[in-house]
């Protein structure tokens, strides 16, 4: 101690104690202050704090609901269903609600940029909550751009140009469809996994075959009394789940009528079979043949002539390759029979097998058998959308097979890519990026980091969809021809331009056929054209003096439709007097287990990036974050596999390793594993994060051309190792696990 | 040694010198609460004197305090409609950054005084059909030049006034009390 | 007659031998020891007490600053387990804080004369022991910076702490606690600072002046010091009977399966005793061990007389565990029934069932052979297992049973993280305060010592030697 | 049990443990499990994505989660109908009493059960004594690597690490709803609003409203069902959310 205190010793301290101060009174306003940048120029319905809201089409999925999203000062904030709009009456899937963080996700392309195939798009980080990761910085500008895309155009000849494009019909697709019609270049090919899995094609080819119309047929679910589903998985993510889960629920409990019944044929328990009243585990496979058996069956109760479609199968014969028992099948085909609204739908893996156009056709019969087309509870043709002339469905597999063909043989120069991820979707034994290897020059209009953009020699990113102009033609699910608007709710967050502006601009700079082709100013501009030629048509939901009020009136509503009901009755004639093959699918591959992939309900195709996705739990698993095998648990029990143990899945075209979750719904010679993860690319969320099924596709399709995705047996080899899967459920209290034998 | 300096401190000497360590220790805390109370810099030295005393409302340049929870800050366009006939915005130095700003498009960062947590839920318009007049909160700002903020917003102080604001009714006194009428 | 008097004479050297009491020493030369073994620093010690600070360093500030700027996450509680280990180790040093009170206070006020050197040490354990309370259940918070919202102080908020809630009497019962047994530990203190104060110089001189108070030993000092311990031991009795009771009511006041039982007060009490007095034993024998001239304050005798508290006392642990056993099975809820069947059967059944044998079948085993129970390594061994039992008797009340309640959907179990750190930090932290304390202030009462020997005198009726106690009070 | 429709507003004392003024009602049958309401609610109420390993650890900070348990085994097998499970917003809620800060409250005005974030210590004993199961804590602060943060509601204060949030009934909305309403000079209608689960159900599975306003449709509908069922009742919780389960 000293008398002492130098100077030096007392700033010290009074500098400790204004630090000290500082901190115990941090709750002063000075810890606080921030800067606020108010508008330059406010605009006009926007107040201080106050949200406005937009109406727009949800671009998650094809199915095209609409929305309506809450924004603050230039901030989108929430999705919220349009309740207007008659796909969806202002109810959203869980996919819709994350759209958000699609376009706020952390890794998305922020502009114009040429690259090395295969280069990354953005750092690699293993934390994925870490702020470290930079995406690839632009690297051209759009004017660069703009030419390359017109050099494109025009370097090659036209049968050289493809295009490539996501499943919704949309505006894009109408304008590369005019450019092509006017051009020569190759008309654009629509494809998603979803319809992939969804096999729309059969779908479309059984309608054609039994109706004479090519159509995508509807299911009137809520109308209905009793439904027999044989695989479709329409509460999760077929065709139009929103619509068709509504259905559900009035399916269920309508004020007006009794509670109906479902009934699901499939192997493995999806969301869809869970809800079901009767889940029936049938023989992969014998799809057609349980439903030709339960028409049969329903023929005798009902009396009278036996159709011939039913004639040649024989129930006991289908008992026992179904696994079905007998009693079962007649239970069912009663319930059918004496109902007054019986429905059976066709869907999901049950269509993608070698026969899936024998299932698909034999459960229509079964509808002809129950006499329900064009009446409530039955089946419909979805009403075309407005301007719509004829249904056009993505291509099929088989289709995309062809088209990575005439890739691998170099009969493309250049291939534009907008709204797809083909490297992901589709089977690897396809080699899509093997392919791009003999395309000269790919270009990618991808919003995302995905795996195809890094395949890509150029990526112009397209807007988000909620930074987007635009519409899309509502396939099915409503019963108003609807065509769904889209707008812009915020301002681009990133230097990404319009794809539609891009070969707009392109075209102009092309000149010649092109820009013929598109005299636009702009995206906006071709639009309004489209929009407006809808302006003389009679009952609309709207109808408007001028275009541009029409068009204004377009956005406002979130859309266009007519207010009387487009759908048709399917013509009934001749759907009894097929000849349909009843035969058992064939499976391709060595294995013993019958190997069913389904769409993950809540990633689909494309939410992997999204991290509220990938946090909701599965709704049969409820699994996050990852990927997993289901295993009965005799089976498991019988190759003494435990759940978290990983296994290796072979089948004849490649194998992956993940996770077993013990499922007690699943047949014992059977194996089930979603799609969805498995990304090699596409953002920190989603890259490196469980398996991708596809990778275990063989090149085998359906009758229709729709992969026979669920067409394989696999083997299933230990590993020896263990991945904890996080699930939100509990091992102890779900299933007992840890909690003491006697449990 | 330190019985002599414990011995030293009794003088009156020591006795001085302890005092004025004390005197420098609380001086010392009295400046470190004084800096965290200080108003911030702002972009351009507003004077809202000046603009009261043209008459101008407060609601013409917040006009949200009226409509919703936000008062807002005016956009420079607002400022830019008078100012662009105003000879002196050509010359002042003061108003040099407003003229920038709004010939380059770039927005004005101002720190705004008048601050409530992020954890409190405050809404202008509720306060304002309550018949609360803006200087109530706000101080006299026909007297101020740049923006200040005369009121320690505190929990306490919100407290208050809500409480006298219900007087005798009690089912008014329960809502402007219930913790989640301004936490959620 | 020879014989006779020799065979007297053996009783008596043997009497004198096995009890302190009869076994007096000049003061001055007790004192003198006594002055001795806090002096006496050897390397080792220095060496053991770098290497505890250097855990609690490890536990109580880096491992705690990182849990208080990652937030609980670093730790392993989780949903549905909120509470882990932090509860289990507040619950445990509060537990064994109990032993002092009980010692120093209950065995005062029923004049248990064996009590007599061990006083201190096992006051200081309810001091010290609580200082570790507080580190857990602060460590378990989550944002402890925000703590002293727990205290009633008037503020501008107009917000007061809830009494409605069983932590806020915790907190006011355990603060009443550690500021009462802290006087408690004080006022026996006095007059062997005193002591210590006229046979020191120096540093230490300084110290004991400040600490005794002025204490010259007058008639008056004696009589005030008498009462005042006298008001505190019976005052402090009823405030030990209540911390842990309502320590057990924030379980028994929870709406949860194994946890709403009524008789959780007196089961926690006694689970407290019994933890406590296994911790003193322990205590008691390294002190031995240790350090110097302490062989001749603490006998066998002693270890024989704890030991038989601890068969008691473990005895009566065994009756209320199987009481609220009992009244829980009784009850037949079905997720109590569950909870109950997991505790023996779940993963963590091993615990139950080592509970069990550590708390009941070792002490019974041993503490009934008075041969046995007078050795101190091996009751001391006794001690340290019933402390292992009872950490896992909290154990399985704390994360065990959390992880079972009325959402089968949300059980989950529960892996410590950086509790474990922070857990050995306390226990280090205790053991340095012991370590620190043995070197500042007699852990010897040497008053109360020279107090009981005065008393007890050796007297021959006839043949037979007689021990007979005065009362000096 | 008293149903729904007993509670008048008159009744409606201004204590807890009296009648509910906001209720739901859920319907175990339509519920598809489809997850929509979970995701709906996080982007409503700036919930934490915590990851894989901190959701597989019980961390994850769903609001509203969906249970779901199976019966039987195969073929035999069923699943029970899916529950959706979030803060039964009791009249007389156990989480209540036990917070020593006064951090959960209850809220004389709007008859629920506030979490101030604000002022919660972190102490988690509310989470312990839920017989539901419903709170979440933060028990990291969890990043929204730039921009998401962009996506933030900022009615609802974001969370930080230490404190415990739950469902709230989107009370944001109802103020938002109420001061509409007071601005205009009117009562806040049924239906005017309803929270985001219940607003992005695409069964429609989820209805919320005014209990005790016998011509709400949530009491309209509990009346109409007549069988509901409150969880864990024997509690004498008086939740505020009525579930019905089968057909």
């Amino acid at each position: 101690m000293s008398e002492k205190f130098s100077r030096r010793d007392f700033l010290k301290l009074a500098g400790m104690g204004a630090a000290t101060t500082a901190v115990l009174t941090g709750c002063g306003p000075a810890s606080r202050y921030v800067k606020r940048e108010p508008y330059q120029q406010m605009p006009e319905y926007n107040y201080n704090g106050q949200s406005t809201y937009y109406a727009t089409t949800c671009r998650e999925c094809a199915a095209g609901c609409g929305l309506v999203i809450r924004t603050i000062q230039g901030r989108a904030i929430k999705t919220e269903g349009n309740a207007n709009h008659p796909l969806n009456l202002g109810k959203t899937c869980a996919r819709g609600q994350a759209t958000l963080h699609g376009l706020y996700n952390p890794n998305r392309v922020r502009g114009p940029i040429k690259h090395a195939r295969g280069d990354r798009l953005y750092a690699k980080a293993n934390d994925p909550f870490n702020d470290n990761f930079d995406d690839a910085e632009p690297n051209m500008s759009w004017d660069e751009a703009l030419q390359t895309v017109a050099d494109a155009l025009t370097k090659y000849k036209p049968e050289e140009i493809g295009f490539l494009m996501g499943m919704a019909p949309d505006h894009l697709f109408d304008l590369v469809t005019d450019l092509a019609n006017a051009t020569g270049i190759n008309a654009p090919v629509r494809f998603g996994a979803l319809g992939m899995f969804e096999s729309r094609a059969t779908l479309s080819k059984a309608a054609e075959t039994l109706f004479g119309e090519a159509r995508m047929p509807f299911f009137d679910v809520g109308g209905a009394q009793v439904v027999l589903s044989f695989g479709a998985n329409f509460l999760e993510t077929w065709l139009s789940p929103v619509s068709y889960t509504r259905g559900f629920a009035s399916l269920r409990q309508a004020e007006t009528k009794m509670r109906g019944k479902l009934v699901q044929f499939e192997a493995r328990m999806s969301a869809t079979g869970g809800k079901a009243d009767e889940w029936v585990p049938l023989r992969p496979g014998t799809e057609a043949l349980v439903a030709l058996a339960i028409g049969r069956l329903a023929s005798e109760i009902r009396g009278g002539a036996m159709p011939r479609v039913f004639s040649s199968v024989d129930p006991i014969d289908v008992a026992s390759k179904s696994g079905v028992k007998l009693e079962a099948l007649e239970h069912i085909a009663a319930m059918f029979a004496n109902s007054t609204g019986a429905l059976a739908i066709p869907g999901g893996a049950a269509l993608g097998q070698s026969n899936g156009l024998a299932v698909a056709e034999a459960v229509l019969a079964l509808n002809a058998l129950a006499d329900n087309f064009g009446k409530p509870g039955g089946v419909y043709f979805s009403p075309l959308a407005p301007s719509q002339t004829e249904y056009q469905r993505p291509a099929s597999a088989k289709e995309m097979q062809d088209f990575v063909q005439k890739m691998k043989d170099g009969k493309f120069k250049a291939l534009f890519i907008h709204g797809v991820n083909p490297v992901f979707e589709l089977p690897a034994s396809m080699d899509f990026k093997g392919a791009l290897a003999n395309v000269e020059q790919v270009i990618s209009f991808a919003t995302f980091p995905d795996e195809t953009a890094a395949e890509a020699d150029f990526i112009f990113p397209d807007h988000h969809g909620l930074e987007s102009w635009g519409y899309q033609r509502v396939v099915t699910g409503s019963d108003l021809p609807v065509l769904s608007g889209a707008q812009p709710v915020v301002a681009p967050y990133y230097d990404t331009r319009a794809a539609a502006d891009v070969l707009i601009s392109a075209a102009q700079l092309a000149g010649g056929s092109f820009a013929q082709a598109l005299p636009f100013k702009d995206e906006v501009e071709f639009l309004r054209g489209k929009v407006s030629a809808l302006m003389g048509e009679a009952n609309g939901s709207f109808s408007a003096m001028d275009a541009v009020a029409f068009m204004a009136s377009f956005q406002q509503f979130g859309g266009w439709w007519k207010m009387s009901d487009g759908r048709t009755a399917p013509s009934a004639a001749d759907a009894l007097n097929q000849n349909v093959k009843g035969d058992a699918a064939e499976f391709a591959g060595e294995g013993e287990f019958f190997f069913i992939p389904f769409v993950s309900p809540t990633l689909a195709e494309a939410g992997a990036n999204k991290p509220w996705l990938q946090e909701l739990p599965d709704p049969t698993t409820t699994v996050m974050w990852n990927t997993w095998l289901e295993m009965n648990p005799e089976t498991a029990h019988e190759l003494h596999i435990e759940y978290d143990d990983v296994v290796r899945v072979v089948s004849e075209a490649g194998a992956v390793e993940l996770p077993v979750y013990v499922y007690p719904a699943i047949r014992p010679d059977t194996v089930a594993m979603p799609f969805g993860q498995g990304h090699t690319a596409y953002g920190r969320y989603a890259e490196g994060r469980g398996v991708n099924p596809a990778d275990l596709f063989g090149g085998h399709f359906n009758e229709a051309g729709d992969l026979a995705f669920a067409g394989m047996k696999v083997k299933i080899e230990k590993t020896g190792k263990k991945r904890p899967l996080s699930r939100l459920e509990s091992m102890m209290g779900v299933y007992g696990v840890g909690l003491g034998e006697e449990h | 040694m330190i019985k002599r300096f414990f011995d030293w401190l009794k003088q009156p000497l020591g006795l001085i010198a302890v005092g004025i360590v004390f005197l420098a220790l609380f001086s010392i805390a009295a400046y470190g609460l004084y800096t965290t109370q200080q108003s911030p810099e702002q972009p351009i030295q507003f004077p809202h004197k000046t603009h009261v005393a043209f008459g101008i409302q407060c609601l013409y340049c917040h006009p949200g305090a009226s409509k919703g929870p936000s008062a807002g800050l005016p956009s420079q366009a607002k400022c830019w409609a008078c100012h662009n006939q105003i000879q002196k915005t050509q010359t002042s130095a003061l108003l040099a950054p407003l003229k920038d700003a709004v010939l380059s498009g770039q927005s004005i960062e101002w720190v705004p005084v008048a601050i409530v947590p992020d954890f409190v839920q405050f809404n202008h318009r509720a306060h304002i059909a309550a018949g609360k007049n803006c200087e109530d909160c706000h101080g006299d700002v026909s007297q101020m030049n740049i923006a200040e903020n005369p009121q320690v917003m505190n929990m306490g102080w919100c407290l208050n006034c809500h409480v006298e604001s219900a007087g005798e009714d009690q089912e008014k006194l329960v809502k402007l009390t219930d913790c989640g009428t301004c936490h959620y | 007659m020879t014989d006779h008097k020799n065979h007297a004479e053996h009783a008596e050297a043997h009497l004198r031998e096995k009890h302190l009491m009869l076994d007096p020493l000049p003061r001055g030369r007790m004192n003198e020891m006594v002055m001795e073994s806090m002096r006496h620093i050897t390397w080792k010690f220095w060496v053991v007490f770098g290497i505890l600070a250097a855990i609690s360093a490890y536990g109580l500030f880096y491992s705690w600053g990182v849990m208080i700027a990652e937030g609980l996450g670093v730790a392993g509680v989780n949903r549905p387990v909120y509470w882990g280990i932090f509860l289990v180790n507040t619950v445990f040093w509060i537990g064994i804080s109990h032993a002092g009170t009980f010692i120093s206070a209950i065995l005062r006020v029923f004049k248990a004369e064996f009590r007599r050197p061990f006083t201190r040490a096992a006051e200081l354990m309810t001091t010290f022991g609580l200082v570790q309370a507080g580190f857990s259940i602060f460590m378990h918070m989550g944002r402890v910076w925000l703590s002293y919202w727990l205290m009633p102080y008037p503020n501008q908020r107009l917000l007061w702490p809830n009494l409605h809630s069983p932590l806020s009497w915790d907190l006011l019962a355990i603060t009443t606690y550690i500021l009462g047994s802290t006087m408690y530990l004080f006022l026996p203190l006095i007059p062997d600072m005193a002591m210590a104060r006229d046979r020191s110089t120096g540093w230490r001189k300084t110290l004991y002046k400040i600490l005794a108070l002025g204490f010259r030993g007058t008639e008056g000092e004696w009589t005030h010091l008498r009462n005042a311990m006298n008001i505190f031991a019976f005052a402090i009795i009823p405030v030990m009977f209540s911390v842990h009771t309502i320590v057990s009511w924030d379980f028994a006041a929870a709406t949860r399966p194994g946890w709403s039982s009524t008789i959780f007060g007196p089961y926690f009490v006694i689970g407290a005793l019994h933890s406590g007095m296994g911790a003193v034993i322990t205590v008691l024998a390294i002190i031995r061990g240790t350090m110097k001239h302490m062989k001749y304050f603490i006998r066998p005798e002693h270890f024989d007389a704890i030991g038989k508290l601890m068969l008691i006392i473990s005895m009566t642990w065994a009756y209320f565990f199987f009481n609220d056993y009992m009244v829980q099975w009784y009850g037949g809820d079905k997720w109590t029934k569950q909870l109950l069947h997991f505790h023996e059967a779940g993963p963590m059944g091993w615990m139950w069932f080592a509970m069990l044998v550590c708390n009941v079948v070792i002490p019974w085993a041993i503490l009934w052979n008075p041969k046995w129970r007078s050795t101190p390594w091996l009751v001391s061994t006794v001690g340290i297992i019933i402390n292992v039992g009872m950490w896992f008797e909290r154990y399985i009340i704390v994360p065990i049973s959390l992880t079972i309640n009325r959402m089968p959907f949300t059980w989950r179990m529960y892996q410590p993280g950086i509790e474990i750190p922070l857990g050995i930090g306390t226990l280090a932290f205790f053991a340095l305060l012991y370590m620190a304390a043995s070197k500042l202030i007699p852990l010897i009462p040497v008053w109360e010592v020279q107090e009981g020997q005065m008393a007890h005198e050796l007297k021959k009726f006839g043949r037979e030697t007689v021990v007979t106690v005065s009362e000096l009070e | 049990m008293a149903t729904l429709n007993d509670l008048k507003i008159s009744e409606v004392k201004l204590s807890e443990g009296e009648g509910g003024k906001w209720g739901m009602v859920i319907d175990q049958d339509i519920c598809t499990g489809c997850q929509a309401c979970v995701a709906a609610c996080a982007m409503e109420n700036n919930i934490s994505f915590v990851g894989e390993e901190d959701s597989g650890y019980g961390r994850s900070m769903h609001w509203i989660r969906i249970e779901r348990f199976w019966e039987g085994e195969y073929p035999e097998v069923k699943m029970t109908p899916n529950q959706p499970m979030l803060c039964q917003q009791c009249g007389s809620a156990p989480c209540e009493p036990v917070c020593p800060a006064f951090a959960t409250v209850h809220s004389q005005a709007e008859k629920l059960n506030l979490q101030v974030y604000n002022r919660c210590v972190g102490t988690r004993y509310c989470a312990n004594n839920c017989p539901y199961q419903v709170r979440s804590f933060n028990w990291r602060d969890y990043k929204r690597p730039e921009p998401l943060a962009n996506q933030l509601n900022p009615d609802v204060t974001v969370r930080r690490r230490g404190v415990m949030e739950k469902c709230t009934f989107c009370i944001q909305r109802i103020h938002k709803a109420q001061d509409q309403a007071k601005a205009e000079g009117r009562e806040v209608m049924d239906g005017e609003f309803t929270t985001a689960c219940a607003q992005a159900c695409p069964a429609n599975a989820i209805t919320f409203g005014r209990t005790d306003d016998p011509r709400s449709l949530v009491s309209q509908l509990a009346k109409r069902r007549g069988h509901g069922a409150k969880h864990l009742e024997e509690l004498g919780t008086l939740p505020n959310v009525t579930y019905f389960k089968g057909g």
